[in-house]
């Protein structure tokens, strides 16, 4: 059933330029309808593609252009199990962003639906795709749509600026992934992943090798937002809409290291020097996003930026399991990003219903306000303590198997890393949940940012609202439900870690893409959680609670003390947020030469 | 950062990171000796299974068909996010109410620029579509033509006026030339997969080498590429526009109230 | 000779990147970043490019006539695409900055900016 | 081409910038034809000589007027 996936991507484009077409007679309800039916749709889809991938990786060839003596004349789709179960994770998201957006924009056309619909179809044809041309043009279509979608808002303050920022960054971004592939075309004369990887397989990693790779790296971790290429992030994700921020935060950086990951492991994975050497590299970049990611989450007081950040330390966290290269940890991370996007996904929704009945997103001005959410203000406290990986819910299942993959790995030393980052993202979000929904603690903080986010108030509509509507109720309540609970569906830990073995057989990939041969089999073993996870996952629920607590109590003059000095700490760090984009461009290129210098000394063969 | 330290650190970087591309580079075939194989083949098939003269658009819009579809969308993305990014902010209403309503006040063009722009739309059109029309024989087709098609109505606008390019393309027009062409590339797409069984399947007959209908579905596409490649330009010029006509009529209202 | 275009290219590339950064207008950086993309354009024609051969394009020719590589053309009309409309969207987002906040210097167009006077 | 890439880069005024950039999108059109790529030959002169300038003439006397 391999041409289901064609199908999934032209639907939505369909519907989008079905919308345009006729912008001015479609009324907006329609609208809604239409793109809330393609949604689901691709949903439907992708979940009958994920179930035929069980066996291995599905191809489709397009125009019929099937590879002849292993040369692909043409584009293919490579499906395998991460790549439709992130396609069917990404149209779940879209249902309920495009649910959430029924009662969050008052006023909104045609054109922001048809963005949407986009947005899901690029990301769709991002993660299906074999060709490593076909890769750039839907990260390209991505990145468009993403732009666009950023500054929708441009009655606010910021959006404009973010989108700049985001726009320019990710377009070098672009641009060195492309040269990348301009590379690897001139050495090998294809741009079909698997045909390079055979060309590539055994042979010298030698300059040219190693700079394309070092491009395409540096390319998917603008997208995915490592640090220092991460600059941008917290300046796009806080000034976009509500519905948009959930997308942006659980898929698309996460899609960026998706991509990095397939190119390594399609046609990089046995060609490379050291394994060791890039582990070690991956491993501390994973650390330092992790950390950097973490602080600035807990400085924050704009609630979006704040998740914002937690994003980025999230990132880092699976790049980290990214960085182990190992099937085990790669399994660990798929459950991981699955389980923290959706908890992330009902945050943002919950962030957006308060704005939509405040106004506001600025922690310490909401003071209070929400005691009288009984849904929203529990689900938050739930999902912050879920963040801070509390068992047994799935980002902390996620968490301890990349952990455990790290240990086997002999790389218990991002134990406390993990530890760390859950402590100070969940303590963040806890904070924030007391201050606003139990109105605890003082209204003042000297450990955060002292400016405070902008008010958010659609000026055509009276404020405050009474009530949360349930098009903003229902999806945070699913998404929660599924973050939370993915750890216990039956046999899902079995397949994905089949899919990760899978998905590091380069050379079985190859056979199955380039020579229709069948997938081999493959066992999985089904690691789960032990009694040390557990142990972990209370220290960090305990750490992260503390902290909040520390961050709440009462004015006492030492505690004071330490709140300030914190605050100094981060200012340092903050400083280096400029939001000038010729700092960030600065940063960029400095860390793609650092990159590319590690690389070339250890990687060359 | 101060400007002298993000010079200097920028400025390292990048010799670093162009000294790695140069390193790279070494690693290529010389100038002028590309290896192959993927080119070689398709210069060797393509004009025989798919009847096209031109291989550069039978790999557009045949072998790499896909690539196009998401390129033709991207297009698409980038024009509605123009359009949503320079639609009117409240506060702009309040300051030029009768924005799109009154005509040009600036100098009349003189009629010399006007009859030769005129002249030059209808030469204008005509090569534009030839181009569009040729996509599969002669180089050009549906992006090449639909941007020449998309000046041509722009000088409607620089000979005539404003209104009168409105009137020749109003916006629900304009927008339905957009949606129809990405639409219809989107199908032609789909009946490939149920008629030949792959998306972008070319399953119509080839016809013979060098005829205006050979090539099978190739023409379809590139007339559902330059319609769409049309509508996208024109609107996406007549957005920046109309940004322009409006900061005139902000400007005089200013001034008179002044 | 055989070396010169893709140095051309990295050199326009390291151009475009230091005018990116060193810009005082939203209106020049934009045109700096395609600037940028335009070595992209002239990377990948160059690496497809053979000497003495024809064009891929056999109106005129008879079959079998040596052609340059046509994949990277219709990769770099691809690319030619893209850049256009990224930078067209680029430059709607400097315009309607301008709009809003009477400026053009990135300097001053900061988002978010973390503010450490806490 | 090296030196006309340069000169756009280094001209800072954004109007002769736009004259230089569209000098530029021919240049690199003529070399793409060069290079035996007709078809890049006749989009990027289309694109990079006539659509792209013409948009930043438009954004740029937008962008002027606001400022007198």
């Amino acid at each position: 059933m391999d041409e289901l996936a064609p199908i999934a991507v032209a639907v939505p484009l369909l519907v989008a330029a079905a919308l345009v077409g006729g912008a001015l007679f479609v009324p907006r309800r329609v609208v809604d309808v239409a793109s809330l039916l393609a949604s689901l749709a691709c949903c439907v889809l992708c979940a009958l593609v994920l179930s035929d991938t069980r066996d291995g990786t599905l191809v489709h060839w397009f125009g019929g252009w099937t590879p002849r003596n292993g040369v692909a004349l043409g584009i293919s789709f490579a499906i395998d199990g991460f790549g439709a179960g992130l396609a069917l994770f990404a149209s779940a998201l879209f249902v309920a962003a495009f649910l959430f957006s029924w009662r969050y924009f008052v006023v909104v056309g045609p054109l922001y639906h048809a963005l949407m619909l986009v947005f899901l179809a690029a990301m769709l044809g991002f993660s299906f795709t074999g060709d490593l041309f076909n890769l750039f043009v839907f990260f390209e279509l991505l990145s468009v749509a993403a732009y666009a979608l950023v500054a929708y808002d441009i009655e606010e303050e910021g959006p404009l600026q973010g989108a700049l920022n985001f726009a320019v960054t990710n377009t070098i971004g672009a641009f060195l992934i492309l040269t990348g592939i301009a590379l690897l075309y001139g050495r090998t004369g294809a741009l079909n992943m698997a045909q390079i990887g055979e060309a590539l397989a055994g042979g010298e990693a030698d300059g040219l090798v190693v700079v394309a790779f070092t491009l395409m790296a540096v390319g998917f971790f603008v997208k995915a937002a490592v640090v220092p290429f991460h600059f941008w992030l917290a300046d796009a994700y806080s000034v976009a809409p509500t519905p948009v921020c959930l997308l942006l935060s659980a898929a698309m950086s996460e899609l960026g290291l998706y991509a990095l990951a397939r190119v390594y492991w399609t046609v990089f994975s046995d060609v490379l020097g050291s394994e060791e050497a890039l582990q070690t590299i991956l491993l501390v970049a994973g650390t330092l996003t992790a950390l950097v990611g973490a602080l600035m989450c807990f400085g924050q007081r704009h609630l979006k930026r704040m998740l914002a950040f937690a994003t980025v330390s999230h990132v880092g966290l699976f790049l980290i399991g990214f960085g182990l290269l190992s099937p085990a940890g790669l399994a660990g991370v798929a459950l991981f990003i699955v389980a923290d996007g959706l908890i992330k996904a009902a945050l943002f929704v919950s962030v957006g219903a308060v704005q939509h009945l405040f106004g506001s997103v600025d922690e310490l001005r909401l003071f209070g306000r929400g005691r009288r959410l009984r849904i929203t203000g529990p689900l938050v406290v739930l999902c912050g303590l879920a963040v801070a990986a509390l068992p047994p819910f799935g980002p902390w299942v996620g968490k301890s198997l990349v952990d455990e993959a790290a240990r086997a790995a002999g790389a218990g030393w991002v134990t406390p890393v993990f530890v760390v980052a859950s402590v100070l993202t969940g303590a963040a979000v806890l904070r924030a949940a007391a201050r606003v929904f139990g109105g605890i603690g003082p209204r003042e903080d000297p450990s955060v940012v002292g400016a405070p986010a902008p008010d958010e108030v659609d000026p055509e509509f009276d404020y405050p609202h009474n009530r949360v509507p349930r098009t903003m109720t229902a999806p945070a309540l699913a998404l929660a439900a599924g973050g939370l609970f993915i750890g216990f569906v039956p046999g899902l830990r079995e397949s994905v870690e089949r899919a990760a073995e899978r998905f590091v057989d380069r050379a079985g990939y190859a056979d199955t893409v380039l020579r229709g041969e069948a997938p081999r089999e493959v066992a999985a073993a089904a690691a789960s959680p032990g009694v040390l996870d557990v142990v972990l996952g209370a220290v960090s629920v305990a750490g992260a609670l503390a902290l909040a607590w520390l961050a709440l109590a009462p004015a006492r003059p030492g505690l004071h003390r330490i709140g300030v000095v914190a605050g100094a700490g981060l200012g340092r760090l903050r400083a280096l947020h400029t939001g000038y984009v010729g700092d960030y461009v600065t940063w960029l290129v400095a860390g793609a030469a650092l990159l590319g210098g590690l690389f070339a000394v250890t990687l060359t063969t | 950062m101060s400007d002298r330290v993000r010079l200097s650190v920028f400025g390292v970087s990048l010799a670093g990171l162009m000294g790695l591309l140069l390193w790279a580079l070494t690693g290529l075939p010389d100038f002028g000796h590309y290896a192959g194989p993927y080119g070689y083949i398709l210069n060797r098939i393509a004009v025989p299974e798919r009847s096209t003269t031109d291989v550069v658009t039978a790999v557009n819009f045949d072998y790499r068909g896909f690539d196009t579809l998401a390129e033709e969308f991207i297009l698409f993305a980038a024009v509605v996010g123009v359009a949503s990014i320079l639609r009117k902010l409240r506060r702009e209403r309040t300051r030029a109410p009768d924005d799109d309503a009154a005509g040009r006040h600036v100098p009349e063009t003189s009629l010399t620029v006007r009859v030769a722009g005129l002249g030059l739309v209808a030469p204008t059109i005509l090569v534009g579509l030839y181009i569009v029309a040729h996509g599969q024989l002669t180089p050009g087709g549906g992006f090449q033509g639909g941007v020449i098609l998309a000046t041509a109505l722009l000088l409607i606008y620089l000979s005539a006026d404003y209104m009168t390019m409105r009137a020749v393309g109003p916006v629900a027009l304009i927008e339905l030339a957009e949606g129809l062409g990405g639409a219809a590339f989107v199908v032609i797409g789909l009946s490939g997969l149920v008629a030949g069984g792959a998306f972008f399947q070319n399953w119509l007959g080839k016809g013979t080498v060098g005829d205006l209908l050979s090539a099978g579905t190739i023409p379809l596409s590139n007339a559902a590429v330059g319609l769409a490649v049309t509508g996208g330009f024109v609107f996406m010029l007549s957005e920046f526009l109309q940004q322009t006509l409006t900061r005139r009529q902000v400007r005089r209202r200013r001034g008179r109230s002044a | 000779m055989s070396f010169l275009p893709y140095a051309v290219a990295v050199w326009v590339m390291g151009v475009g990147l230091y005018g990116i950064v060193t810009s005082r207008d939203l209106l020049h950086l934009v045109i700096c970043l395609s600037v940028m993309q335009s070595a992209s354009y002239l990377l990948l024609l160059s690496i497809g490019y053979v000497d003495h051969a024809q064009a891929p394009i056999y109106a005129d020719v008879p079959l079998g006539t040596r052609a340059v590589d046509p994949v990277v053309q219709a990769l770099t009309l691809t690319d030619v695409v893209v850049g256009t409309t990224v930078t067209a969207l680029l430059l709607a987002l400097a315009v309607q900055a301008h709009k809003r906040y009477g400026t053009l210097d990135p300097r001053e167009l900061r988002p978010g900016r973390e503010r450490a006077d806490g | 081409m090296a030196v006309c890439a340069t000169a756009v880069v280094l001209v800072r005024d954004p109007l002769r910038q736009a004259m230089v950039a569209s000098i530029y999108g021919l240049v690199l059109g003529v070399l793409f034809f060069v290079f035996e790529a007709p078809d890049v030959a006749l989009s990027q002169t289309a694109v990079g000589a006539v659509a792209l300038p013409l948009m930043i003439l438009l954004a740029l006397a937008k962008v002027r007027g606001g400022e007198e």
